[in-house]
């Protein structure tokens, strides 16, 4: 066999490495500088870097059959390093003032995205696992990064405890798929499937659903969701967001690639459980999500009904269903970026983050306000913004797959989310600031400039995605290979 | 032909002044009037053009057409797979006067606004460039855009702006109702959502654009199971019954120019996706499900007049009277014959221009007495002729008085409702006799009488006021006495509808 | 012989693992570990893996447990002993596990499994070695980015602040 | 030691891991401490250790990829362990206890 | 003639110049509109003359001339457009003419309102209306006048709009014609359906051809003669009449006695063919003439308002040019006549006195000694006294009657109505200028109105007494037309139609006249002690009377009870199933399933993790379900 050995292909990963390196070797031994700086190299250089990726575009190579460096992983690559990038500009004044050793938490970002995009590009069971812990320990670090914040400690241990139970469920459904094909290489196993060795479907289907719930874990589709509303309340607010957008995404990275690339030719067997688990999250995500005060909880509720909406790209897997499912995490994860950086923000200002807290920020921060506005209606999938436009081209390729029901359910959800997100909206605009707080806030203009960048972005999706869309229907070629 | 940039520019002024008034600073509210007044002006004339440049010895199709590729090649969908494509018919073209009257009525009226009349502003005219894109849409993509992106502002609009009241029995807040109302639009859209997926699965076409569609011979099991779909979810929004309950609360706690919009023309929105996309696009199943509309459209009818008859509250009997007009619309689609539907389009343009001055009446009162409770009002007359005088020739016009618009319209509808269900007809007429009871009810109660004193702070309408409604009366009654541009440019188109006999 | 090894060696696992979870003294309960621990590290000699039972008596006898007694020193110096369980937990857990269980008996019944492989040839830590850095680079790498970050969060997180207590 | 192929058919791994891997869940339903929780974890850990090196030996021993599979569980397992007690670690320190019962505070 | 849409041209210039400019003009623009309708009145007669002549000439079949208006081609072609024959020149003359004397009389009876423009701006909208009325040559112009006069009737009874009743009858006057107007439009609707037209010469040919199906013509005249029965006051219909008095006298004279209400009458003349040719048609339009005419009757004896006396002595009118079914022209001419002349006289007394309780008015006569006259002649000419144009009328009718096939019951019952009709305008006349002065303040008041209200007065009371005597031939040949007045209006091909008297009708007619006269002169004669004792002997009947046989309470009952009570009954519903079940109730049970779903996350480690198992374990058995 002629395995290629190009190591020119981490390049990025090996500049995200180092870049870890020289954030955390700045904050050691530079500790005059401010700590702010480490958030704009941090970015910088995620930036620098996904400009670098940007090289392997329509270049179609891996690397021993195992990490392959296609248009799907460039995608993804460009996406994770820019969500970290916002996500390290967004926390610079929330890591000044809440959290200890800024290095560390910079450097763990950017080490989880070598890790999300290990997730993208592993086309070998070991390296997608391996990836996938990379990302978890450092989300694992990240959560309950607040060490004095006793809720950060609880929703660390929790995610911990739980992740490390669900990676041994994924794990042992590993197992099993080696067992039942003899290999690690999705390619391997596609082949040992289609070869037909029906003997071991018992096995196979026992591996697909602990795997489904391992990777179920990871992106929070119910049932295995329970650790999300917690979490996301307990962790930094940076990092919820960052939980809600990358981890997520890469999760959903990995699970087409492993379902695209390995278990496609046994489609009938997991397409079903796909569809129950998006329907029951779609359900329950915005059902709950009916009941929350918290904006974070709030945030993870509605993430796991988004999810559910992804599910539904990943029951019917085609060509077409993963480009619309890709395009609609990108809409998502761009206008949950917005929705955070302006969350964070506001929370900076004031320190609150009760949905109710958001009273009379229409008065005192316009600017916040608007996005607010606008994120929100993108989620719950209005048209101008991004999440009409995904929802719409997601929902169709899962209706051409047949999910009709499913289609249904979506969009019954969404109207449900659009009722928690008018509540949302209705503090922000209709409810009178509290006495003595009707002050305009000076909302930093790091923060501002982020919000109108990233509210660009969701009008972009929103209003023109056809190159988006054509570069993620070039993307997602490869995952059938 | 002309060109479809004019067309294009409905939609994109709007747009264009929403964002352009994004970057005017919040105190500059004078600026954002005068802006907002320019822009509805342009619009106005630009409606007016679109109109009456519309040709009618062309067969009644697609003019003004143009079509920009959005996106294309690439997922399912093939050439011209989503494209900016527009165009207005006979039926769009009189709809997208009514939003240019209705829009710049609208803005005028509001020129009173002082709250963050920027914002206001924003919402306003991303909500008439929703309302203009869905009438001149003709891909099944961008219309639901449109139509979603109609709906999409109603909740600030409402919620900050709007009022809360309280009645006897129960109150209605604001909040409640702006929620309600995006609720249940959003809601019936779901059936449209679902609707648009089948359709565009089962055409195997590759695109959303309505002509290919429409080109397409949909199997007949397939439009009977579709149909109702598009039928409901659009009726929603026409304040199909049992689903009306939105308007009438939406009404009462709205903003005077919202109200306008929101009867004037977001409820044709829905009467006009039931003829774009239940019509057009599967006329088979239309004719398999129009006697279900006709039983429910009656309904509408009857129990709007009904309903309206028992209210003390001027928006509520107005809001309940949509609902019994909005009833004329559908009976006139239900009958899928010429004069029937060409009196429910007629309909829709008379009862939006009528619906609006009676809004904008109302508001003229209201924020004044700070209340719209028909039994403290007497005697209005002596101090507010002017009030009196436009409100009455609204009422005039919903009771189908001739001479006005209502009149031209209703009598179409039931012609052609009489020719398939004598009955309905026969209902319908009864109903326009309860709204000459409930309007003149209203009249005789609040505004005859002898003069309550404690509105003797009351002042006449404005100049301004007085400017709308006149712009408003005048199409009434243009269309009143001069129906043939109208029925012209409609019947050319409706004659050609399928399924349309 | 070698059936009688095996069923020695899962006696042990099993219960040693029973015990860990069934021990209500946490110090027995991290001793069971070790015996269970240690009994598949016979299997893995079984299997005639030498170089993964010397790893398992390395990694989980020598580090890994004295860490979790470190852990449960520091954490419980007051009671090592665990409260039962409420009894809808134990019987949810019960229910739960078992029912896994049977999911895991019924496929194992179901299955046909493979046979006779052939001869089993003794993997050197050479081949190991070889194969760790060179086909299994990546995954390799990333791993030594697992642990770098382990290493980094462990500190950041126990690390005790200045100011605290 | 003679071949094992020829003596233990493959389901006695397959039953050994899947009891073992039953009783470390059964483990985390049930145990209050978190220190015992992430033992159980261990459990299933070594479950799948014994499933994969099973397999390789089973049924492509040439590729022995399994065993290096199970070096990397292994290995994550420790990297687990330890960022797992730091975890308690902080939480004990912080609340006073390592119950898991008692840490509950974020909730419906 | 085929210009003459410039006769309702010319008032809708009035309408629109008043209601733009009016208080921008001098005397706010009375003049204009009198200018303009006396321009229209003049026009009349180079119509009629041509008219004339081409009877003259032979073969005259109306002239009509229309336009497009509404046109789907291959669906539905509106055209809007004229139609003059003789039924129309009679009204037209009838319209322009009294309009003309309303106004002028309303110089002086209005002057100093404070809407005093707007009042000249509605009636003369009103004046347009009516016109077009009768010019209409199609159903639907028809019903858009139709609907317009109703429109004027109700903004002109609501004119004093700080008084609430004003509004009420307003109100109900509008909904009451709305009901028969309900009936007029289905049933246009229904003749357009069948014959895909609307011009009324053509549907009256395929009425008479027998090509419209029997059923739906049935259906078509009686819900048109419906529409009759409303704007014409016709039992059941009749009560908003009575309340109409509300408006300004003027106003009464012109549209409640001697134009709109007329209209239905007119209707009926004009499909009077298809009327005929529908089995039971004829004798259902009597029946409810006689119905009302016995009601008007005997209510409008017991009335103490003097407007509503005259108002009931209308509806008495109006009944009989029902039984006439066509025959009843004359009537309807001449009834124009000495009815604007008692209204008008009415708001002369009004005027001067400032009182219209009859109670309390009384010995007028010295003080009015041209009111008081030429009401005189007017309440004669109502009660068919000869030699008043009344009583030349109303033989038409009895002879009318007399020959045609109806039964004789209808004979005697409008010969029962003779004297009623003759002793309560007795009782009016006695009560209002003769007898005892009951409220010297009122009496002191009293004085003659000025000439602009006189001398409209003068020339009605000359109308009423002449204008019977277009009935014989010489005199219409007198006037130029060669086969006299009535032969003129009613018949073209076969030949004139010669008046006969019928003596024993005539002779009986007078006597009866007379003697009801007398005994309505002695009941209420000096301080009407007899009348006091007759309503005391029989309580009931005068109760019974003064209700109005309770009719309007029967009404009130409908709308409240009914109507209104389903309004409320339907609002109730809508707010209470439709939104508060239906549409709170979805979103409260979603809300409770969030409830239900959130009590599910309770913090703890264990029961996540209980989840997740579960969760595989479901989905196992599941899989292994489908695929064992």
């Amino acid at each position: 066999m002629n395995l290629n050995f190009d190591y020119t292909l981490f390049i990025p990963e090996f500049m995200l490495a180092g870049l870890a390196a020289i954030v955390v070797a700045l904050d050691l031994f530079a500790p005059q500088v401010r700590k702010s700086w480490l958030s704009y190299v941090a970015a910088a250089g995620l930036a620098v870097t996904a400009v670098v990726s940007l090289s392997w575009v329509n270049k179609d190579s891996t690397f021993a059959r195992i990490y392959a460096v296609d248009n799907y992983t460039t995608y993804f690559r460009v996406l994770f390093m820019g969500t970290a990038a916002v996500i390290c500009l967004a926390s610079a004044r929330l890591v000044e003032d809440k959290l200890r050793h800024p290095g560390e938490y910079y450097g763990l970002i950017i080490l989880s995205t070598v890790g999300a995009i290990g997730m993208a590009a592993a086309r070998e069971l070991m390296t997608a696992y391996l990836s996938l812990e990379l990302l978890s320990f450092s989300l694992y670090i990240l959560v309950s990064f607040a060490k004095f914040d006793s809720r950060s400690n609880e929703a660390g241990l929790k995610y911990l405890l739980l992740g490390a139970f669900s990676s041994a469920m994924f794990l042992y459904g590993l197992s099993l798929i080696y067992g039942v094909t003899g290999s690690t290489y999705y390619s391997g196993i596609s082949a040992a499937l289609s070869a037909g060795t029906h003997g071991f479907s018992f096995a196979l289907l026992m591996a697909l659903v602990l795997i489904l719930a391992g990777l179920g874990f990871k992106v929070a589709a119910v049932p295995f969701h329970m650790w999300t509303p917690d979490a996301y309340e307990g962790a930094p607010i940076a990092i919820t967001a960052y939980l809600s957008t990358t981890s997520k995404a890469a999760g959903f990275a990995l699970l087409l690639r492993l379902f695209g690339g390995a278990f496609q030719v046994v489609h009938n067997d997991w397409s079903w459980i796909i569809a129950g688990l998006a329907a029951a999250s779609m359900l329950l995500g915005n059902l709950v999500a009916l009941q929350q005060h918290n904006i974070k909880r709030l945030m993870a509720y509605s993430s796991i009904g988004q999810i559910g909406y992804l599910l539904m790209g990943v029951a019917g897997l085609s060509h077409n269903t993963a480009s619309a499912l890709v395009l609609h995490l990108t809409g998502y994860m761009v206008t949950n970026l917005a929705l955070f950086v302006v969350i964070i923000a506001w929370y900076n200002l004031t320190g609150k983050e009760e949905i109710t807290d958001f009273r009379g920020m229409r008065e005192r921060a316009p600017l916040l306000a608007g996005a607010l506005a606008g994120a929100l209606f993108s989620l719950a999938g209005l048209p101008l913004f991004a999440g009409f436009v995904t929802k719409f081209i997601l929902f169709q390729a899962a209706t051409e797959q047949g999910y009709y029901w499913l289609a249904g359910i979506g969009v019954v959800t969404s109207v449900i989310s659009l009722y928690y997100y008018l509540m949302v909206m209705k503090e922000a605009f209709v409810t009178a600031p509290a006495e003595g707080e009707t002050h305009r806030l000076r909302v930093p203009y790091v923060m501002q400039g982020l919000t109108v960048a990233l509210m660009l972005g969701v009008f972009y999706v929103g209003l023109y995605p056809q190159q988006l869309f054509s570069a993620i229907d070039n993307a997602t070629r490869f995952l059938f290979v | 032909m002309h060109s479809g940039y004019w067309l294009i520019a409905t939609v994109g002024i709007p747009l264009v002044a929403a964002a352009a008034l994004v970057l005017v600073p919040d105190e500059r509210r004078d600026v954002v009037r005068w802006f907002s007044a320019i822009v509805a002006a342009a619009l106005f004339a630009l409606s007016m053009y679109i109109f009456f440049a519309y040709e009618i010895d062309r067969g009644g199709g697609y003019q003004f057409f143009i079509r920009w590729d959005w996106l294309q090649n690439v997922g399912f969908l093939r050439a011209h797979g989503i494209s900016l494509a527009f165009g207005v018919d006979g039926i769009a073209a009189p709809m997208v006067l009514l939003t240019g009257i209705v829009s710049f009525g609208g803005a005028l009226i509001s020129w009173k606004i002082e709250h963050h009349n920027k914002d206001f502003f924003i919402l306003f005219w991303v909500l008439v460039a929703g309302v203009y894109g869905t009438f001149g849409s003709l891909d099944l993509f961008f219309f639901f855009f449109f139509y979603e992106v109609a709906v999409l502002p109603m909740y600030l609009l409402i919620a900050v702006w709007g009022s809360s009241s309280t009645f006897p029995t129960f109150t209605r807040t604001k909040e409640y109702s702006a929620m309600k109302l995006t609720i249940m639009l959003v809601s019936a859209s779901i059936l449209i959502f679902l609707g648009i997926f089948a359709v565009f699965h089962e055409a195997g076409k590759g695109t959303f654009d309505l002509q290919t569609l429409y080109a397409y011979h949909f199997n007949e099991n397939f439009q009977r199971a579709v149909f109702p779909l598009f039928l409901v979810g659009c009726g929603v929004l026409a304040g199909l019954w049992p689903f009306h309950t939105w308007s009438p609360d939406g009404h009462v706690s709205a903003p005077t120019a919202v109200s306008m919009l929101h009867a004037g023309v977001l409820m044709k929105l829905g009467a006009f996706g039931i003829i774009r996309l239940g019509i057009q696009l599967l006329p088979a199943g239309a004719t398999f499900w129009m006697p279900g509309l006709m039983v429910l459209a009656t309904v509408n009818v009857v129990y709007g007049a009904f309903s309206a008859t028992a209210q003390r509250d001027f928006k509520y009997m107005i809001g309940y009277s949509s609902v019994s007009h909005m009833g004329l619309v559908l009976m006139g689609l239900a009958t899928m014959n010429v004069i029937g539907v060409d009196g429910a389009v007629l309909q829709m343009f008379s009862h939006g221009v009528m619906t609006a001055l009676f809004f904008a009446m109302v508001g003229s009162v209201y924020d004044q007495a700070h209340t719209r409770d028909m039994t403290l009002f007497s005697g209005l007359v002596q101090k507010m002729p002017f009030f009196v005088f436009f409100f009455g020739l609204a009422g005039l016009a919903s009771v189908g008085l001739p001479a006005l618009s209502g009149f031209v319209a209703e009598f179409n509808v039931f012609v052609g409702t009489f020719k398939t269900y004598p009955w309905a007809a026969a209902l319908g007429i009864f109903a326009a006799m309860l709204t000459a009871v409930y309007i003149l009810r209203m009249w005789s109660m609040s505004f005859f009488g002898a003069f309550n004193d404690r509105w003797s702070g009351l002042k006449e309408m404005t100049y301004l006021e007085r400017g709308t409604a006149s712009l408003l009366a005048a199409f009434i009654l243009f269309m009143g006495l001069w129906p043939a541009p109208f029925v012209d440019r409609i019947s050319e188109t409706v004659r050609h509808l399928p399924g349309v006999s | 012989m070698t059936q009688i090894f095996f069923d020695l060696m899962a006696a042990i696992v099993i219960l040693g693992a029973l015990g860990v979870v069934l021990v209500r003294s946490t110090v027995y309960a991290a001793l069971f570990l070790i015996a269970s621990l240690m009994g598949v590290a016979g299997i893995y000699v079984l299997l005639s893996t030498e170089f993964l039972a010397l790893v398992q008596v390395l990694i989980y006898g020598g580090a890994v447990t004295v860490l979790l007694l470190f852990a449960l020193m520091l954490t419980k110096v007051r009671d090592l002993r665990e409260r039962a369980p409420e009894p809808p937990q134990l019987a949810g857990a019960v229910a739960a596990s078992l029912a896994l269980l049977a999911g895991f008996m019924t496929m194992v019944y179901k299955t046909t499994w493979p046979r006779n492989v052939g001869q089993i040839t003794p993997i050197s830590f050479n081949q190991i070695g070889t194969a760790l850095f060179n086909r299994w680079a990546v995954p390799f790498e990333i791993a030594s980015g697992v642990l770098l970050v382990a290493l980094v969060g462990a500190i950041v997180i126990a690390m005790q602040e200045e100011g605290e207590r | 030691m003679e071949s094992v192929a020829q003596k233990i058919p493959l389901e006695h791994f397959i039953v050994l891991s899947g009891v073992l891997f039953s009783i470390g869940v059964f483990g985390v339903l049930s145990r209050r401490n978190a220190v015992l929780v992430l033992m159980s974890v261990e459990l299933m850990l070594n479950a799948v250790s014994i499933n994969l090196v099973a397999f390789a030996v089973y049924t492509a021993p040439s590729l022995f990829v399994g065993i290096i599979f199970a070096i990397f569980v292994i290995t994550i397992a420790a990297a687990e362990v330890g960022l797992a007690l730091a975890v308690v670690l902080r939480v004990f320190r912080n609340r006073g206890t390592a119950n898991i019962d008692e840490i509950n505070t974020l909730k419906w | 003639m085929t210009d003459a849409w410039v006769l309702p041209a010319l008032p809708v210039a009035g309408f629109v110049l008043l209601l733009l400019f009016s208080p921008w003009l001098p005397r706010k623009g009375d003049w204009l509109a009198i200018a303009l309708m006396g321009t229209a009145f003049g026009l009349v007669f180079p119509i009629a003359n041509d008219v004339r002549d081409a009877i003259g000439r032979g073969g005259f079949h109306g002239v009509g001339v229309s336009r497009d208006w509404l046109n789907v081609q291959g669906y539905i072609d509106i055209r809007m457009g004229t139609w003059v024959d003789q039924i129309t020149l009679v009204m037209l003359f009838v319209v322009t003419l009294i309009t003309l004397l309303v106004m002028i009389y309303s110089t002086g009876y209005m002057r100093g309102d404070r809407r005093y423009g707007w009042f000249y701006a509605i009636v003369s909208l009103f004046a347009a209306s009516m016109l077009t009325l009768v010019l209409a040559d199609n159903l639907l112009l028809l019903y858009f006048a139709w609907e317009l006069v109703g429109l004027c009737s109700m903004l002109l009874i609501g004119y004093y709009n700080d008084k609430q009743s004003a509004a009420e009858a307003a109100k109900k006057a509008f909904v009451t014609t709305r009901i028969g107007d309900v009936g007029l439009l289905i049933g246009i609707i229904i003749l357009f359906t069948q014959t895909h037209t609307f011009n009324i010469q053509q549907i009256l040919h395929m009425a008479e051809a027998g090509d419209i199906p029997r059923q739906w013509l049935t259906a078509a005249a009686v819900l048109m003669f419906a529409g009759a029965c409303g704007k014409s006051a016709q039992f059941p219909l009749h009560v908003w009449l009575p309340d109409a008095m509300e408006g300004p006298t003027p106003v009464s004279a012109l549209i409640h006695a001697a134009t709109m209400v007329v209209a239905g009458v007119y209707l009926l003349a004009r499909m009077l063919p298809l009327m005929e040719v529908v089995r039971g048609m004829p004798e259902l339009i009597t029946a409810i003439g006689l119905t009302t005419t016995m009601i008007a009757a005997f209510a409008g004896l017991a009335q103490r308002d003097i407007k509503r006396v005259v108002a009931y002595s209308t509806l008495n009118s109006l009944g009989l040019m029902f039984v006439a079914l066509g025959s009843g022209m004359l009537y309807l001419f001449t009834h124009a006549f000495f009815k604007a002349l008692l209204f008008l006289g009415c708001g002369s007394v009004i005027h001067a006195t400032g009182e219209q309780e009859v109670d309390k008015l009384g010995g007028l006569w010295n003080k009015m000694p041209i009111t008081a006259p030429m009401f005189l002649i007017g309440a004669l000419a109502m009660a068919g006294l000869v030699p008043f144009s009344g009583y030349w009328a109303k033989d038409e009718i009895l002879v009318g009657v007399y020959n045609g096939h109806l039964s004789h019951i209808v004979l005697i019952t409008v010969l029962i109505s003779l004297p009623v009709t003759a002793i309560y305008m007795a009782r009016l006349v006695m009560l209002t200028f003769f007898g005892t002065v009951k409220d010297p303040h009122v009496h002191e008041h009293a004085h003659e109105s000025e000439p602009a209200m006189s001398w409209p007065l003068i020339l009605l009371g000359a109308l009423a007494l002449v204008g019977g005597f277009l009935a014989f031939d010489g005199v219409g040949k007198a006037l130029g037309f060669h086969s006299g007045w009535m032969g003129f209006v009613y018949n073209l091909a076969e030949g004139p139609e010669k008046f006969h008297v019928n003596w024993g009708l005539a002779v009986g007619s007078v006597v009866l006249v007379v003697s009801g006269l007398g005994f309505g002169a002695w009941m209420w004669s000096g301080d009407a002690e007899p009348s006091k004792r007759a309503a005391a002997f029989s309580p009931f009947f005068y109760r019974l009377f003064y209700n109005r046989f309770y009719i309007d309470e029967v009404y009130q009952f409908a709308i409240d009870r009914i109507v209104l009570a389903a309004g409320r009954v339907v609002a109730v519903f809508d707010r209470a199933v439709v939104n508060d079940s239906g549409v709170n109730g979805t979103g409260e049970l979603t809300s409770f399933f969030g409830w239900i779903g959130k009590y599910q996350q309770t913090g703890k480690i264990p029961n996540y993790a209980l989840a997740i198992v579960v969760g595989i374990v479901v989905i196992a058995a599941v899989a292994f379900g489908y695929r064992g």
